[in-house]
């Protein structure tokens, strides 16, 4: 096994599992329908919250794709191969969370012209929200998969993950939607956004090593 | 591959929960023979090959390679050893082919060719593995033993839900790979036709 | 041979006989602590010029929080001394000092929300300080549930390692992104606890009361870390002998 | 003493409902945390006690 052939692999399988990133999307735009529905559609309630609502349910449809990450790796003895490959198992976590990265965050954007419409998200203030999802949304990633990873030896791991992560995501909810609000009340953002990035950073240096540490404590 | 390898377990203790698996446990293995560990269900044979591996740590024990202790760096063992567990590591939604490419990506295509042929898989290469049977797809992952020059082979049941000839060709294989001075530990019931082998039994 | 004592902390047999004669003082030192400083400041520290006899609530509510936070990062530091030195004292801990935590948490967060009450007219506000300790009592929950939820030891000890350790470089982080996200959103608000210049009859029964709750705190933690080394060694000889002698 | 009479230490210009609750929740919790340590630790010993009885045994 190789880097490469690992990555060339990665692709493939989340090409193939298609259905399940669909399935995020639609169950990211249905989080968005909800807010509308059920507690007003006026663009008066809507145009402020639009950030704020993108995002949670945002986190809530990464969360469901992070969820199973090592699931079928798990059962079928792929991951045991990973640890006795002889390669890094560090930089093969870093390496899966970018295929994975790639593979959910690039359909959100494309159905965020949308959503915005939906949510009477200033045209101004779109491309804000875009830039706090490219560079908040790799931490979700980092830190997400450290809980799939302890957790996927559990058969009803998906709650407690959920459980477990959360948390760690406040953080990165509150400065994008500080940015999306700072940004649509004219102010200036790019105090958040450097936070968003820092925190990516942080997290893309902590999570493989943890990641690794979860991965051969799980497969044992 | 080294002719010369040899691995020497050195009083080795596993746990596993609250069990003890094996407490003292040594034995070494030459260069040209095949190792078979035997021992009733959870007397700690697939641990044991686990354990060689490092995916899980020995409690107690040293492990030799090669003449050097490697029980804290396992690098120089891992580097030489193909290991195919219980679970085979066989990826479902990968073609046979790409289940082969993925493990061994230098492998050039009249090898990887032949070896399918060998097995039988060679009409299904372009099949995803979720549609082969339990057997097919033990053989898919045991195409690995033609295309990787490892020197350690640690095999956990190779010979479950294989077939007859399935089974001979196997026995094969690790014959001719300790006849070139390769090793091989496995685990198995089953008694070997074709490969003599030395006994290796854990007690409960 | 400086490290020795590192070494000796990491052997369960060791610590267990060394902490054994440890507890007992310890949980009377701290509820004489406790009993002093909150009749003290129950009964006769003087009451706030602002918010009258309800300030008295801050003799509980401010050495919960705190020790809600300070279980938090030993939580870490155990974390971290596992995942590097496999220190077995570490998870025994880690399982002793959670439940703690979290209990603590609820405390802060209840006397908070009822300091809440009267003082701002609802029973919660998303004021930051109650909302990280929201977020602590949730990353508590988390640990306990992830530690319970494993059959087997070694995976359960890893896992809640690694946990406690991104929680501890994540903490300061959470409590900083939540302090600015208040401002944010409702301007400086009149924050609990923090208030200029105490006179000293209202600090000395808080300090009192603190170095209380820290005591038996500690007291605690070392009684269950007992029971845990007990349970988890229970195959050692010395177990053998120390439960049998001990009697029902 | 920061209270004249008795009534007027529970009452505590009608904020004693507040301060009592607030400190019996915080007093039960304590208290059901030690019990909680203290049962613990009795269940320990006493299963560990019965497994090395039946061990002696058998």
């Amino acid at each position: 096994m190789t880097y490469s052939s690992f990555l060339q692999s990665e692709f493939l399988i989340l090409w193939r599992r298609k259905q399940d990133v669909l399935n995020a999307l639609l169950f990211f735009i249905l989080v968005v329908a909800l807010f509308p529905i059920g507690v007003d559609p006026s663009p008066a309630f809507l145009a402020p919250a639009a950030g704020g609502i993108i995002w949670c349910a945002a986190v809530l449809s990464i969360l469901m794709a992070i969820e199973g990450a090592f699931k079928e790796d798990y059962l079928d003895g792929s991951l045991e191969q990973l640890v006795t490959s002889g390669l890094s198992l560090p930089l093969l976590m870093l390496l899966k969370v970018l295929a994975l990265w790639g593979c959910v965050v690039v359909p959100l954007l494309l159905i965020m012209p949308l959503l915005s419409e939906m949510l009477f998200l200033p045209s101004t203030v779109f491309w804000v929200l875009i830039l706090t999802l490219l560079l908040g949304s790799p931490s979700l990633f980092f830190i997400g998969l450290i809980g799939s990873a302890l957790t996927v030896s559990l058969r009803q791991g998906s709650m407690l993950m959920m459980l477990l992560i959360l948390p760690f995501y406040f953080p990165v909810i509150i400065f994008a939607t500080s940015a999306v609000h700072a940004a649509q009340a004219g102010l200036s953002y790019s105090g958040s956004l450097a936070m968003l990035l820092a925190m990516s950073l942080l997290s893309l240096v902590v999570s493989p090593v943890m990641t690794a540490i979860a991965v051969k404590a799980s497969v044992n | 591959m080294q002719s010369s390898a040899s691995l020497t377990i050195s009083d080795l203790w596993i746990e596993r929960g609250e069990r003890d698996l094996c407490r003292g446990l040594s034995f070494d293995v030459r260069p040209g023979e095949v190792l078979r560990i035997l021992g009733g269900n959870g007397t700690g044979k697939s641990s044991l090959l686990k354990a060689i591996v490092d995916v899980i740590t020995p409690i107690e024990g040293t492990i030799y390679y090669l003449g050097k202790n490697v029980t804290q760096c396992r690098d120089v063992l891992i580097e030489s050893t193909l290991y195919i567990g219980h679970a085979v590591g066989v990826k479902r939604l990968l073609s046979v082919e790409e289940n082969l490419r993925w493990y061994c990506p230098d492998v050039s295509s009249d090898e990887l060719n032949s070896a399918l042929e060998h097995l039988g898989l060679w009409p299904f290469r372009d099949t995803l593995v979720t549609s082969l049977s339990a057997g097919q797809t033990k053989r898919v992952a045991l195409a690995r033993l033609w295309l990787s020059e490892k020197t350690l082979w640690l095999l956990d049941e190779p010979f479950s839900s294989l077939d007859a000839k399935g089974c001979t060709i196997l026995e094969n294989r690790i014959q001719q790979h300790v006849s070139l001075g390769g090793l091989v530990v496995l685990t198995t019931h089953q008694d070997l036709r074709l490969v003599s082998a030395r006994d290796v039994v854990l007690l409960s | 041979m400086r490290w020795v004592w590192f070494h000796k902390l990491g052997s369960p047999k060791w610590f267990f006989f060394q902490s054994k004669s440890w507890v007992l003082p310890l949980l009377g030192l701290g509820s004489i602590g406790l009993i002093v400083g909150l009749v003290w400041g129950l009964a006769f520290a003087p009451a706030d010029y602002q918010q009258g006899d309800t300030f008295r609530i801050i003799y509980i509510h401010v050495p919960a929080a705190m020790l809600a936070q300070s279980c938090y990062f030993a939580l870490g530091a155990a974390g971290f001394v596992y995942l590097v030195w496999q220190m077995k004292m570490a998870p025994i801990f880690i399982k002793a000092i959670a439940p703690i935590g979290a209990v603590m948490a609820l405390i802060a967060l209840v006397t908070g929300a009822i300091w809440g009450k009267p003082t701002w007219g609802t029973w919660w506000i998303w004021d930051a300080r109650l909302t990280s300790v929201l977020v602590l009592f949730f990353l508590y929950m988390g640990i306990i549930a992830l530690q319970s939820a494993f059959d087997d030891v070694m995976l359960a000890n890893k896992a809640t390692a690694v946990v406690c350790v991104v929680g501890l470089i994540n903490l300061p982080i959470i409590k900083y992104s939540v302090v600015w996200w208040n401002t944010l959103h409702q301007g400086a608000t009149f924050s609990l606890a923090e208030k200029p210049a105490m006179s000293a009859e209202m600090w000395l029964p808080l300090l009192v009361s603190v170095v209380g709750f820290y005591l038996f705190i500690a007291g605690l933690v070392l009684w269950r870390m007992q029971s845990e080394i007990l349970q988890r060694e229970h195959r050692s000889s010395w177990v053998k002998k120390e439960v049998m002698d001990r009697g029902l | 003493m920061a209270f004249d009479t008795f009534p007027a230490f529970l009452i505590m210009g009608k904020h004693g409902v507040y301060v009592w609750s607030a400190y019996g929740f915080s007093m039960l919790a304590i208290a059901v945390l030690t019990w909680n340590t203290f049962a613990h630790h009795r269940k320990v010993r006493n299963t560990l006690m019965k497994r090395y009885r039946m061990d002696q045994i058998r």
